[in-house]
Parts: structure tokens; C-alpha cells; sequence
């Protein structure tokens, strides 16, 4: 089964049921302004949709079916909970421009999560709006530049990322007009402090982190670090992606920080969606929060005294960064983490740092006794942490990929790969809180069996996968430089004929 | 504990494997000074109790008969959309990086991606930005980038949904480009010719054209692609996906090939309304742009034994390669509504959207007749349209919807909100949902909270 | 054409193929003079009109704070049940005759066998029956053929649900088995040890026991079942499977090794109430009994290399191999409701079955309390009870529970309806769905109500 | 992946948010009533119980996956619609006992349905409570019986079949108290219509047919049976089973049958389920309508003139063979079905009896010419159609059964096998109306390939299903035979020690 459902088109299929009659008039439109060719959709029944897409869905690993240790992800259990209470019909069918009458539901829910996120960062004031982290990661630069704009100190175009940040760190300070300084990480994971204190200046606008940082080590120094960069003019910004780590233990704005993002499709177990779509609220610090970007709900009274909930303009924040969405962000999404929260309250949040940091400690003990390098092996793991695979590679001429893609044979989700690129062959392993001691040690036998095969028959490994453990993928390793070299983007006729 | 399956057995078993006395041992490279108190949050409440609390305010927000659009439309959504939409597999996935363990995923992008290159008539399309607004945010940088001419003018007309220009702003603000807005002509409800000519030969990077525009009126696409091909900007057209079953893809606007960059929300294509978002935004361009595209983007491949197989491709363009040098920052998109959109679009097939966008705007057409019998109430342009039009009340239009909406109507956008000075303009939208006797008590309603005497 | 996927090349080729010239050849043995007109059905509605007349309707039956119990209960449902309980794989499959294909169905029956099995401490069960009332019929006849004494009598007492007794004659009235009703004490609720002495030494071929019965109290089981197995007679056990998390299972009541036959709904394991249906019965049963059961059986097995597998087995006791000899002519049962069901159980665990029943019956007592505060509302019996109570009014409680529901109360069973005599009697449950404001809410309401003087 | 969800289990893991806290105080149930050991229910996490459940829904063949023409059982497409619509909460969630006023929506639905499926059946009355075909058969014959009964005529205790009918009919009718009188098939699959004439008489009870047959054939002479055994005294009941060749173009009303049930889990498409719920309804003449089993719903006006619905009781029909269930019966299975009738109308149930016997003739045709026997080749065939694989089975050894398994790898669920009985090695063939040309076209080369296989490598047939195309079902062909011998009903404790 690796047709399309352009494959499966014919011409006059259709679904009767789903087709309003066609006009009898023509509309009411110029010609010259109007379609000419019927737009290629697939012309099929709706037998052949709901198969062909419950097939396809069948060929996905995902949480629901694979322990998925990809570091950086979080890629823990979606209660379906939230789910299905985020989906229901008062909150599905309201329009964003309705009346704020008839949405004081939701933005009662809104409010409570705007709350929480500020007491869960530490920080003054919260917007939900950004959609993504990568977006959050935007708000934050762009409202650490507006503040130093409105001050007049608008030179500092020089923003300062460690060496393994994400990749977003430094295209979203380049999407705000700064120029990127990456500063070197020591032999311990943690950020050079020399090399920062040398790097500041009265150009710093400041710098981003992860903590957690990417090596899936606690940044233990970043007091200094703030003071560094503060005293140098400087702000700090908070990347959230790892904030499963520490949640409900320590809080951004207590180490220092100036704005954060969360992922609330990472920390708050909304669902990843195959790629989205999550969110990616911003918490401030009183310093930046006239520049939250809008809307952002606020909490008045009515006449009678009951709470009253409505979205903030510009009026009530005039110096706001602005707009990130046409209205108000993945609010869908930002409801399931509401829910998730309500479910779980603070004595949850720590459990939720406290089991996954206890799950990835557990699972690089048992890695390093059965012979893996990791990364930092003198600091306590994280959330996640880091296998090095460049022993393997050197004895046995295998890859990170080469075990990433066996992996998948037995019946696991890779954990991500070569990323941060500071560590040679690298997996980044999260297993998160939600699986099981048993998923673990099956994860380390999986691991060590591939050892083994790399020892005996490293081939075996060099094409891997064979045959995914899911039914009708039917594809061995796909090759990604023919791709890139001469695109096949869409499905064409031609194909076809 | 929720969502925790550790025993205390297996809690114990992995403490001494990892050679730990208690859990906190864990945590003690976070400094003392650094350890928050127990946070202040709400109380963890069991699924049943969250459950109540939800369903009372969701009950609570209902809509009522909704003629909004102004951005966000009511559509009939196919019951099999979401059913499959939300199937585990697709729902809990991660962005696709391992083509191999992710060729669901992969192969629907990939259908999605045709799909969207097919509505809007262009060559490639990418796997979803977040939204419409800050896919257009997206689509003027890439214009800009592309123009060849980074100090050049982005002009984009006032008819414009004004929440797109508000996102445009902030996501151009620290690239020190010049947007330009074009005022619309108080007549038609179009952009000016006029308007656009102060710019002939002036640098113009790139040209926005909205179509259908923001007043659900129709732009002469053709004349202003053509006035930007000549003026050698990049034309980013700015539509309504189901529009385009009715109208004109953008591909072949004007004369000289078409717009570039087609982008827009994707709202309409299965997405609930959802009191703003998760939507998505989608983008798709000629050829000659494919290398500056945002996104993600999902491409056909082999394995050894030359099966078909799909896979992220043109990684070169993005954040986790290209770093400060990507087409953008984003990362996680809108990965499931387009999964949503391409079950929809399947369903309806090319004659199903046709069907829908013409009745949507024949239901509009209706919905304006209707109510300009009214006495005091006509239209505020004199344009085509397509399923949104704009009238003029005889008195402000703010109050008159707070009396709709207590009577069960959410009567539409008061234009005044975006423009000060059309203060009395309302924007109706009738989609294929509503019937006739819908549009009958939209017509007795109005005219019943009009007639009312103030006091 | 809803739902036909034939185009117009299709349908040419396929007569062609077929070798007549129109479809309707087809019918050609059918003789003329059957066929019918054209039917008058009502016009065929496209998906959004028939979603927008059935929302209407949908919207109108909405249920209020519920208090009645009767035979279906409200608890709360697990989201994760219906979210995966309805997968297309599980909802369009057929019985898992082809059990390679099937695995998925068969073993998640092997699975809930085990569990229903486990809750009543049987030593094995059905893949599920209809409902709880047709599967005690089924029980009953089972129980006759089993009992070596088809003559004898079958008794029952009156306190099982009055419809559950109707079945019962409705199933048994034509294979000319003798059922007995047995009164209750009208004291206690239970049943009366006099009653049942009358039989002593008939020829009784089996006494069902209802645990709880349908006034929510608990019989005396021991003595019930001890009582039968000395008169040589089958105990049937009718219970309530979710009160078996706090309640002493079947399997174990007596003193010589327990009930025979343990059978109820199973609606109470995360079935929602809908108006009445799909519940499922389930039934299990002692090992020597298991040859007699109805319903379909899986079991487990292995293939030629020795893996584990699971299939329908004991076929022989069924319609489609043994046809007029069969254990029952059912076929289609309840699957997809065992389904939900087991992972309603899976999710619940033994300890969320026995904290559920606990609190239900904690929830009720308190209830219970509150309204016999009431002056003149008293208890009807004073045996103890699970998680229903049957109270007793100072007046007719019918036309009382008319005047709740329209205060937003569903106030429970009136038993004047299955018992004449008791029509002051009103049978209330409060689940573990219920809050401390709910039940003061109705004592309120019902205080309020008896109190309002008729007019 | 073969373990149960009890192996999975540990002592102690539990989902917390779903459990009530226990109580302080015991409840007031004397000791004696008490549960001492907790029952053996599994012990295991909420992403473990989804993981599962969804991994085990992977290992079904569906209609929603494969093309499922199984025999007898019309596995067509189950518009989405109507799950979706019959699950609104307003149905999903009021109490069968809830007040008639909070039951107006879904009793007029019900009613609705009541109306159409008695013009569907050409019929007077109707009930919808039996919950499955073999339900309804039961209410059907037990009317009968209390028709006669009511004449004093009860001596009436024979009821006649086909000897190729349904299993259900005859243990239908023992269940009834009568006995079974088996009458032969001629060799056009048509009742043999001397042998009827010859067994009816005083003693007869009726006769139970189903038309279309089980043999895939219309029964041509139904008027002068329904003759012969009215005549005799005797009525007619109408197996529903194969009602999807026929629907909407002859009614078995018109046939002269008494009495009808409906599978609307085969005719109106709700969904299977992987074995129920379904729903019997049965619809019957003037004659039977006393009997008919309530509740049935029954229309008047209130006081303002408007349409009231409401149940008919004991009061209403005296004469009722009583109830079949605690409540109404399969009230959401019901729903579907008025959702797909309104989707429909009658013209679509023409097309779908049009196209069902369409896609029958079709694939019949093509079979034919492929070399396969069929049943009847000289007759048309209906919705469907029987293949005899006795060439195949004498030429080559392999039987029906060995096709099925086979048919099972190329990802086709087979179609039902050994029934009837009557005809040897037979494959009961039912592809439906909502499949493709293309996918019965597959279908054929299936055929041919596993043909051409019996021939060159019977071997391959007889170990089929090798490798089923599903993920980990990793079951080769079970043995039936031993899983009677020594049942293994339950999970114990001691597998896992
Ligand atoms: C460390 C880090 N920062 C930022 C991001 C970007 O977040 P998003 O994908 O939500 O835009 C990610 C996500 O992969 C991440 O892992
Ligand atoms: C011909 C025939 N009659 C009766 C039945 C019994 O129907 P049900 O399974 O709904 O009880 C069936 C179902 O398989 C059938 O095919």
C-alpha cells in the first residue's frame, strides 16, 4: 500500500451526501474573476477516504503505540481527557469574534492557565498567544528588544545562545534583527563562563538558554550567568523546552530570568499531532510585561460582582509587541494543557519532573553498565541525556543513524539523533515519566542486541530498517539526498498515465 | 498517581540501580537557593470532577446562529473528518523524522501538499504554518528575501484584514522593512489604482493581493499583478482556500504567470472555529521560490529497492541545519489540521468545493438582499463579492450586535473595530450552513433591534 | 451517490462485463408483480441537514441531575473508553470468525473474560449476551437444562427487576418451564425464608438470586444459596457487576462452593446510559456448567510454530453448528460494549472498582439520609442496601417525579409502576457522580415540592 | 506482542485520577456481604490500557481497513455520521427511565424509524426492540405462536425451513418450542416447492425463510409458497438477513410474509462492532400486531396539539408477547439506522440494492470467467453469490478453507466459508455496493494468483495465513482443534509465575 489517493481518483466519484446541488444561477461573479479548470482533488467515496486515511494512520509509530524516547520531545502520554473535554461542542463551535457573553467559558479557562503558567515560570504576566515554541521564542526577543528600544538603548543587536541550543534560538534572533554569538560549552555540559563574561557587552541584548540545556544537564552556574548578563545590560531568555525536567521545582523567573516560553505540547501533554499544533505561551517578568503580545485575557468584574472575563486590546497595551495570530492562538491546545493542569495540580507537576528525571537516570545507569558512553557521566541525567555512539563507530563502523533505524525494528521510535551536534553520534534519550521500568530495561536489551549485531554483522545495521514492525510500510531506509536533489513535491497526472 | 505507572517496587528497584537513597538525590545539582516552594496552583482535581467543570463552561459558551466571518468561517465539517483526524496515530506522532517509522504522517503531507498546490495553481506548497495572519508575516519575508531587493517597498493594501496587518507589523518590525499600506477605494471597497500608482517605479519588493479581500469584496486581480510583475515585485496573493473553487486561483493571475506566493488560512478546509485556533496556515509558490519556502516540506523518495517512500526534504532551508541563516524560525506547525484538511478536501473532491463555495456565496447574496430591504440598511460597497459583504446600518453597528447576540444572534463584525470611521459598517457572512428560514429570522431580527426605540 | 463509489465508466463496463444492458436486468427474477412503488421514505437529507435535525434533537433531551437507578446507572466514564473503544478496526469489524484476522477482538475477549470471570470469582464466561434482563432469561434456561430437572421449577424472586421478570416469561412461556415468583418481606425488602420454605423438596430446578435486588438491598446469600444447593437446585446469581468490587462475589456465596450461574448487565462498566441501550449481559458460569452455556466463547490456542493465538472456540454448543439443538439461537451479541468494557475495567483496576462501589454506596446512604430529614419521607425497608434505596413519600410519587424533572430533577423510579401496591414508593440512586451540592440540591427541591400545596 | 494486559499488570501501578479516594469509614454492609480478595483485574497505567487497546484495534481486519466480503453479513461501509450524530450527548447521556418530556428527541427518531422500516417491510406495525436478527426471529415466532395460541389453534408446533437456512432460524424456533422440519433445495438453490406442499398440514407453526436466500438466489416462487403455507394455516416469516439485494423493490409484506426481522446492522449499515451490538427489529401484518413486544412508541398530540411520544405499555397491547430487554433495546443501534435512512431516502435505497447487486453480479461474472465454479451459474446472482472450490479441492487437495486463510495474506478478509452447508468447499461471496470496480478487480486477481498456487504449491495453501499483513499479529494458523479439547477460557496467575 503505497498508493496515494490520487492513484485511487476517478473521474465522477463522488460523495453525493457531502455536495450541496449545484447552482442553478451562475454566482453573481465576473467571469474573468472565476475558475476556469476544476481544482486535481482526489475524486473518491467515502469508503476510500476513511480507508486510505485510517491505513496511513496505521504506518505512524506514535505515543499511543511506541515507547518514544526522542529527546527534547516529551514525548509522553496525551491523557485523552483532555482530549475530549477541549473538544467539546460549546468550546469547538464559537466563533472568536462572538460575543464575549457567550465565551466566558473559555476564557475563564484562559485566565487560569495564564495564571498558573505565571506562578509554574515564576514571572509576572503571561500571553498565550504564540503558537509554537519557536514562536514564544519571538515574542520573547522581539519584547526584549522593544524594551531595549523603549529606553533607547536600541544598539543592542547581539544576541548570545550556547553552542548547542536549539536551532530556533538562533533563527529566531535573526527573524528579530540581531546578529547570533555562540558561546562554548565546558567538558561538563555547562555553558564556558569565561567565555561569556568575555562575550558581553553594551551590544548583548541578551542571552537565550535552555535549562535543562540540550545536553540534558542542569545549567548549575546560571545564577552567574545572570548576573553576567544583567550587569552587562543584557536580558535572559528561557527556552521552556525542557521544562519537564524541573517543573514545580524551580522556576525561571527565580533563576533570573527575564521572559520564557513553555511547550505546552512538550510539558503539559498536549498532543504533538504528528507536528503540531502545540503552543507556546510567554511568561515575563514585570520589566517586559507592557510588551506581551496580544490579546491576553483579562479578569474584571460585572455589574453584579461575578467575575468577568475579556480579551485586552491595544488601548490596554499600548506598548504591546502586537499581534502573533489572527486571533488568539492555538486556543484548542491551550485548553487540553488548562485540563491537564487541573488534573494534575502542583503535587503532579512535581511528580511529573521527579518520575521523568528518575526514569532517565534509571535508564542511562543501565546503559552506561551495559557499556554505552554517555556524554556526561559525571553529572546527574535530567529528564533525558546523552549516549554517545562514537566507540560503536569507531570499532565497528556503525552510525548513530545505522541504530536509530534498527531501532525502529524493534519496535521503538528513535531517540533523536545528532542533535545537539557538539557530542559525535549522539542519541538524546527522553523517556519521560509516563512508561514503565519494563518499557526501559526492554528499551536496554533492544540496545545492547544492536551492539551485538554491530559487533557480528554491522551491515545488518548500515541498512536497517528492513521492515518496520507496521503493517504495509513496506519501505526500507529512504533516501534523503535523492529528494532533496531533484524535489517531487506533489502528486502529478502524469504519474497516472 | 496519574499518568505515573511506578510501583513502589519499581521505584525502589530503580533508586538502587541508580545507586540513589530517594528521589530528590536526583535534583541535587539545582542549587538550594534555587528550589521553588510548593507552587500555588488549583488543586488536583480527578478526571470525573475536571469533566463537570469543563462541560459547565463549555455549555455555557454556546454560539448561537453565527453570521461571523471576518477571517474564521462555519462550515459543514464531515463527521469522518475528525473521526480519523483524531485517530492515536496521527494524534500523538512527532514532526516526522524518521521517515521510515512516520510514512503516515509523511504520505498525507505529501497529498496535502498537492492538494494545496491544486487549489491555488501553484508548483509546490509546504506542510503548514501556524496561521493565516503569521503565514503572511512569513510570506512578505519571503517575498522580501526573494525580491532580490531587501530595501524595496512591501505594499499591502487596508483591505487587508486588519489583524493580519497588526501580525505583518510585528513580525517585520525588527527587519527594518518598509510595509506600505494602500488605502481602499470608499466606493468599491477595492484597492485603488490610483493608490498603487504613487508607487510606479519606486522599488516595490512586493506586492500583498487579498482575494477575496478583508470586505469579502473581490480585487482586480489580474490589473494588479500585472502593475507589480511590471514594477518586478513579487505578487504574494493572500486567499480563502475554498474560495477557490469559485475563483480564479492565484496562479494564474494577470498576464505573466501568475502570483508567486499564494498564501492563507486554512481554516475553512475542516477546522472548527474554535474561538480562534488550532488553524493553520498554508504557503505555496512557483518554483523559482522553492528554496526560500518557510516549513516544512515533505518529498517523494526510494528506498534501496526502489519502493516509494516519503520523507522530510530541502532541510537546508531550516532552523535545526541553517540556524541563524534558516527561511525561518518554526518548527513545531499545525502537523494535524492539515491532516483534518486533507480528509475534508478528499471528501469533497473538486466538485464538492466548487458546490460549496458557490452556494456560500449565493446564501450571502441572499443574506444581503434580505437585509438591505430594511429600511436604513444598504450595502457599503458597490464590488462583488464572494461570501462576505459589508452594509451600513443606520446607527452604529457595536450596540446593535450585543442586542443580536442576546437574542441568539451573533450578527457579525463591526467594521468600526478595524476602521474608526466605519463605525455604522457591519460584515455579514452567510456560509451554506444556514437555511433560508436562518436568514428570514437574521432579516425579522434586525429589523425588530433597529426599530427599537432608544431610551 | 452516497456511499456508491460507481462512475458512470464503471457502471458501462461492469454491465457490459456482465453481458446485460441495464441494471435493472438484474432483478429480472423477480417477478413483476412484487416489486414495489417507489417507497415513501422521507427525502433523502444531505450529512449537514441531517447533523443540524438530529443536534435539534439531541438538544431537547437533555437529562438534569440524575437519580434514578432501576436497572441503568450513571457513572463516569473514562475519556480514553469511547476514544478507543471506537476505532474503526473495533467498530467495523465483523465476529472474529477468521480469527487470524481478528486477534485484536479475540484476544481483548480472552481478556474480558478473564475479568468478568474474575469479578464474580466464576471459572469461565461468555463473550457477552444482549442485556442483563434477556441474558437472565437466557441464564434461566440455562440453568433448566443444566438443573438434570427440566420439570422443575425455576424460582425467582418478586425483588429481581420487574422487567427483567417480564423477559423471563416472555422467554420461557413456550418452553413450558414452570417459573415461580417468591414474595418479598415487605419489611425487610428481602426475600422471605418463609416464601421459599414452601418449595422445600418440589423438584426445584433453580432459584435466582438478585444481589443487589431491584430495591437496592442485599439479600441474604449465604443462606439463599445454601438453601438451593441442598434442595439440589442451580443458583443463578443476577448481580450488579461493578457492586462486586465491594460486594462478596458469587462464586464464593454459601457454603458448598457457590453460585452456578452468574449473569447481570454490564452496563454499569463504563456504558453510557442512552436512553436505555446498547448495555451487554454478560454470564459465567462453575466449570461443570461451561457446556451449557450461550453465547459466544474464545479461547486460547497456539499455531503449528507454537505462538500464542486466540480464537472462538466450544463452537458446538451454537446455533450455526448445532442449529435446533443449540444452547441458545443467538448470534450477533453486545461485542463492542465488552470492548469499552474492558477498558473501562482496565482503567478502574481493582482497587477504582471497589473505591467506585464504595463511594456509590456511601453517596446513596448519605442521600438517604438528607431525604428521610423530610418530614413524612421515609424508608420503605430496612434491610442494607448497595447503591439504591427505595424511600418512602407521603403521597403518590409519580406525579411528584414529574414536578422534579421539570426542576431539572430526575428524582428516580416511581414503584408504583412494577409493583401497584408501592405507589408511594420511590427508588433512588446516588453515584459517585454526585457532589455533596447535588444532594442537597434535591433534598431542597424535594422538600420544596411535597411541600407546595396542590391546587 | 501477544501478551495479555494481565501480564502487563504489577501490583500497585494504578491511575490515580480515576479512582475515588477510599472511604474512612467502612460501609455500612454487614462483613458477611463483603468482597474479601479483590478480583483479578489488571494493575496498570492509563498509557498502558490505551497502548494496548490500540495496539490490539491494529490487529483487526475492518471494513474501515480491508475489503470484508463476507457472505450472509453485508460489511459495507458505516457512514461516520452516524456514529457521530447517534453519540451527541443528548442521546448518550438520558437515563432510560428519565421523564417522557426529556425523551421527545430521541422517541421521535425512534418513531421515525418505526414508520420507515414498516414501508420498507410493506408491514403494519413494527417494534424495535429485539437486539440482534436472531432476537427478532425469536419475536417473530413467538408471535406466531401466540397467534395461533390465541385461536386456540396450538397444537401448531412445526416450523418449516430451508435445509440451507441460517442456524439462527431452526434454534429460533426450538426456542420457541416447536420443532424443526427441514425442506430441500432443488438444484436452481429454489425451494423445492412438492416437498413444502408435502410437509405442511395441522401441525404447522409456519415457515422461516430468508429471500434472497442463503444460497444467493431470489426464491422465484414465493408467491405460491407463501400459498401453500397459508393455506395449511400457517405463517410466513421473513429472515431480514439479505434484505440489502432487495430493499426498496420488493417488500416482504408483498411476498405475503407475517412477519419480518431487520439486521440493521447489515441493511442500514450500522456498524458490526467485531461481533454486536446490532439490532432485530421486527415489522409484521395486521394480523400479528397484537403480539408485538414493547415497548413500542407510539405518536399522539399534547395539549397544544403538538406531536407527543411516548412508550406503549402492558396497558396499550394487551396482547404483547411481553418485553425482550430491560429497556427499549438498542436504542443508539437504532439511531444509526434512522441517521442512514434520512440520509438516504428511497431513492438511495434503490441504488443500494441496485449497486449491491451490481458489484455481486459483477464480481460473480469475472469469477466465472476465471475458471471458478459457481453455486448456480444459470441463475442471477443477488447481493451475493457462492463459489464451490470443489474442483479446486479434487484437483489440487486444498480446500475452501485454505483459500480463506490465503485470501487473508493478500489483504482481503475472506468470505464465509462452509455455509451453507449444502453446497461443498463454498466460498458465500458478498462484496456490497460501497466497494469499488478496482478492489473487486484486486479481489479476482487474489483468486487467481492463490488458483495458480493450489496448483504449482498447494503446500502454500494449506500453512496459510503465514504472515498475516497486520502489525505483530504474528499468529500463523490456529488450531482449532485444541483449543476445544482443553479449553483455556481465562488468564490465571500462573502463567506469569
Ligand atoms: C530545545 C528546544 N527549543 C525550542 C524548540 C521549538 O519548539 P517548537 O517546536 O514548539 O516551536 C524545541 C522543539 O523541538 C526544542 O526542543
Ligand atoms: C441469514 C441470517 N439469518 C439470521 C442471522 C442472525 O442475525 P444476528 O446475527 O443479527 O442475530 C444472520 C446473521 O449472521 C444471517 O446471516
Amino acid at each position: 500500500m503505497t498508493d496515494t489517493l490520487f492513484d485511487a481518483s476517478r473521474p465522477g466519484r463522488r460523495n453525493g451526501h457531502h455536495i450541496p446541488e449545484p447552482l442553478a444561477a451562475p454566482p453573481d461573479i465576473p467571469e474573468h474573476l472565476r475558475r476556469a479548470v476544476p481544482p486535481l482533488l482526489p475524486q473518491v467515496s467515502e469508503l476510500q477516504v476513511v480507508r486510505h486515511f485510517t491505513r496511513l494512520s496505521q504506518l505512524n509509530f506514535s505515543v499511543d503505540t511506541q515507547f518514544y524516547p526522542l529527546g527534547s520531545c516529551t514525548m509522553k502520554y496525551n491523557p485523552r481527557s483532555c482530549q475530549v473535554l477541549a473538544s467539546l461542542p460549546g468550546f469547538l463551535n464559537r466563533h472568536p469574534l462572538a460575543s464575549t457573553e457567550s465565551g466566558q467559558g473559555v476564557m475563564r479557562c484562559l485566565h487560569e492557565l495564564q495564571e498558573m503558567l505565571g506562578e509554574i515560570a515564576g514571572m509576572r504576566a503571561v500571553s498565550l498567544v504564540p503558537m509554537a515554541g519557536a514562536q514564544g521564542e519571538f515574542a520573547g526577543v522581539a519584547m526584549i528588544r522593544a524594551y531595549h528600544r523603549a529606553r533607547g538603548d536600541d544598539a543592542r543587536r547581539v544576541m548570545l545562545v550556547p553552542d548547542a541550543s536549539h536551532g530556533t534560538n538562533p533563527a529566531t534572533a535573526a527573524m528579530c534583527g540581531l546578529t547570533v554569538q555562540e558561546i562554548p560549552t565546558d567538558s561538563q555540559g555547562d555553558v564556558n563562563l569565561d567565555a561569556l563574561a568575555r562575550a558581553v557587552g553594551p551590544q548583548t541584548a541578551g542571552l537565550m538558554l535552555t535549562n535543562p540545556s540540550t545536553l540534558g544537564v542542569f545549567e548549575r552556574r546560571i545564577g552567574r550567568m545572570a548576573e553576567i548578563v544583567h550587569a552587562a545590560g543584557g536580558l535572559l531568555y528561557y527556552d521552556g523546552a525542557n521544562l519537564n525536567a524541573v517543573a514545580g521545582r524551580v522556576r525561571p523567573g527565580d533563576m533570573g530570568f527575564d521572559a520564557v516560553h513553555f511547550n505546552v505540547h512538550k510539558t503539559f501533554a498536549t498532543p504533538h499531532g504528528g507536528g503540531g499544533p502545540g503552543a507556546g505561551p510567554v511568561a515575563v517578568s514585570e520589566r517586559l510585561a507592557p510588551y506581551l503580545p496580544l490579546p491576553v485575557v483579562k479578569k474584571t468584574s460585572d455589574d453584579k460582582g461575578r467575575d468577568w472575563f475579556s480579551w485586552m486590546s491595544e488601548a490596554d497595551l499600548p506598548e504591546s509587541i502586537g499581534r502573533l495570530s489572527t486571533f488568539a492562538g492555538n486556543i484548542g491546545v491551550l485548553l487540553r494543557a488548562h485540563i491537564y493542569l487541573r488534573l494534575i495540580g502542583s503535587e503532579g507537576l512535581e511528580r511529573v519532573s521527579g518520575f521523568a528525571t528518575l526514569n532517565a537516570n534509571y535508564l542511562m545507569t543501565r546503559l552506561i553498565e551495559a557499556g554505552f558512553t554517555v556524554a556526561f557521566p559525571d553529572r546527574r541525567a535530567t529528564h533525558e541525556f546523552i549516549v554517545s555512539l562514537k566507540p560503536e563507530a569507531e570499532a565497528f563502523g556503525v552510525s548513530a543513524l545505522d541504530f536509530a533505524k534498527r531501532l525502529l525494528e524493534f519496535g521503538f521510535h528513535a531517540p533523536t539523533i545528532y542533535f545537539p551536534a557538539l557530542v559525535p553520534e549522539c542519541l538524546l534519550i527522553e523517556p519521560t515519566e509516563t512508561e514503565t521500568k519494563e518499557t526501559l530495561d526492554q528499551f536496554v536489551e533492544a540496545m545492547i542486541a544492536i551492539r551485538r549485531e554491530a559487533e557480528t554483522n554491522p551491515q545488518r545495521l548500515h541498512t536497517a530498517p528492513h521492515a518496520v514492525p507496521v503493517p504495509g510500510a513496506g519501505v526500507g531506509r529512504l533516501d534523503a539526498t535523492r529528494a532533496a536533489r531533484k524535489p517531487d513535491l506533489i502528486w502529478k497526472e502524469s504519474f497516472n498515465r | 498517581m496519574p499518568f505515573i505507572p511506578h510501583t513502589p517496587t519499581d521505584i525502589e528497584q530503580m533508586l538502587t540501580g541508580i545507586g540513589v537513597p530517594e528521589m530528590e538525590t536526583l535534583f541535587e545539582e539545582i542549587p538550594q537557593a534555587l528550589r521553588s516552594p510548593t507552587l500555588d496552583l488549583p488543586p488536583a482535581l480527578s478526571e470525573m470532577a475536571v469533566s463537570r467543570l469543563m462541560r459547565e463552561r463549555a455549555d455555557g459558551d454556546a454560539n448561537g446562529l453565527c453570521f461571523i466571518g471576518a477571517g474564521a468561517y462555519e462550515h459543514h465539517i464531515p463527521a469522518a473528518v475528525w473521526e480519523i483526524a483524531s485517530r492515536g496515530e496521527f494524534l500523538t506522532a512527532y514532526t516526522p523524522y524518521q521517515a521510515e517509522a512516520s510514512q503516515g504522517t509523511l504520505r498525507l503531507l505529501y497529498e496535502f501538499q498537492t492538494m494545496m498546490a491544486a487549489l491555488t495553481a501553484m508548483d509546490a506548497g509546504n506542510a503548514s504554518l501556524y496561521d493565516g495572519a503569521s503565514g503572511l508575516g512569513e510570506a512578505v519575508l519571503m517575498a522580501a528575501r526573494a525580491s532580490g531587493n531587501p530595501e524595496g517597498k512591501i505594499l499591502i493594501p487596508a483591505s487587508v484584514h486588519p489583524h493580519y496587518r497588526s501580525v505583518v507589523r510585528t513580525m517585520t518590525r525588527d527587519q527594518d522593512l518598509e510595509v506600505v499600506e494602500i488605502p481602499f477605494d470608499p466606493v468599491t471597497g477595492r484597492v485603488q489604482s490610483k493608490a498603487l500608482n504613487r508607487f510606479q517605479g519606486q522599488k516595490v519588493a512586493a506586492l500583498v493581493i487579498p482575494q477575496p479581500n478583508f470586505f469579502g469584496i473581490l480585487e482586480e486581480v489580474d490589473t494588479l499583478t500585472d502593475w507589480a510583475k511590471a514594477e518586478g515585485a513579487i505578487v504574494v496573493a493572500l486567499v480563502n482556500p475554498l474560495s477557490l473553487g469559485l475563483l480564479k486561483p492565484p496562479g494564474e493571475w494577470g498576464t505573466h504567470g501568475g502570483a508567486d506566493i499564494a498564501c492563507g488560512d486554512g481554516q475553512p478546509l475542516g477546522i472548527p472555529l474554535s474561538s480562534g485556533g488550532p488553524y493553520f496556515g498554508f504557503l505555496c509558490c512557483k518554483q523559482p521560490l522553492l528554496r526560500q519556502m518557510p516549513g516544512r516540506i515533505v518529498g517523494r523518495t526510494e528506498d534501496p529497492q526502489g519502493r516509494t517512500g516519503y520523507i522530510l526534504t530541502l532541510q537546508a532551508r531550516e532552523q535545526h541545519i541553517r540556524r541563524a541563516k534558516a527561511t525561518s524560525n518554526i518548527c513545531t506547525n499545525q502537523g494535524l489540521m492539515t491532516v483534518a484538511a486533507s480528509i475534508h478536501l478528499s471528501l469533497l473532491g473538486p466538485e464538492g468545493v466548487a458546490n460549496t463555495a458557490a452556494t456560500c456565496h449565493a446564501k450571502t447574496r441572499t443574506l444581503m438582499e434580505k437585509l438591505t430591504a430594511i429600511p436604513g440598511v444598504t450595502r457599503l460597497f458597490n464590488g462583488p463579492f464572494f461570501h462576505e459583504t459589508a452594509l451600513k446600518l443606520p446607527k452604529p453597528a457595536a450596540p446593535v450586535l450585543t442586542q443580536l447576540a442576546r437574542l441568539g444572534i451573533q450578527g457579525g463584525y463591526p467594521l468600526g473595530e478595524g476602521y474608526p470611521n466605519l463605525d455604522k459598517g457591519l460584515l455579514v457572512c452567510a456560509t451554506e450552513t444556514k437555511t433560508d428560514a436562518d436568514l428570514d429570522f437574521y432579516a425579522d431580527t434586525l429589523a425588530w433591534v433597529l426599530n427599537v426605540k432608544e431610551g
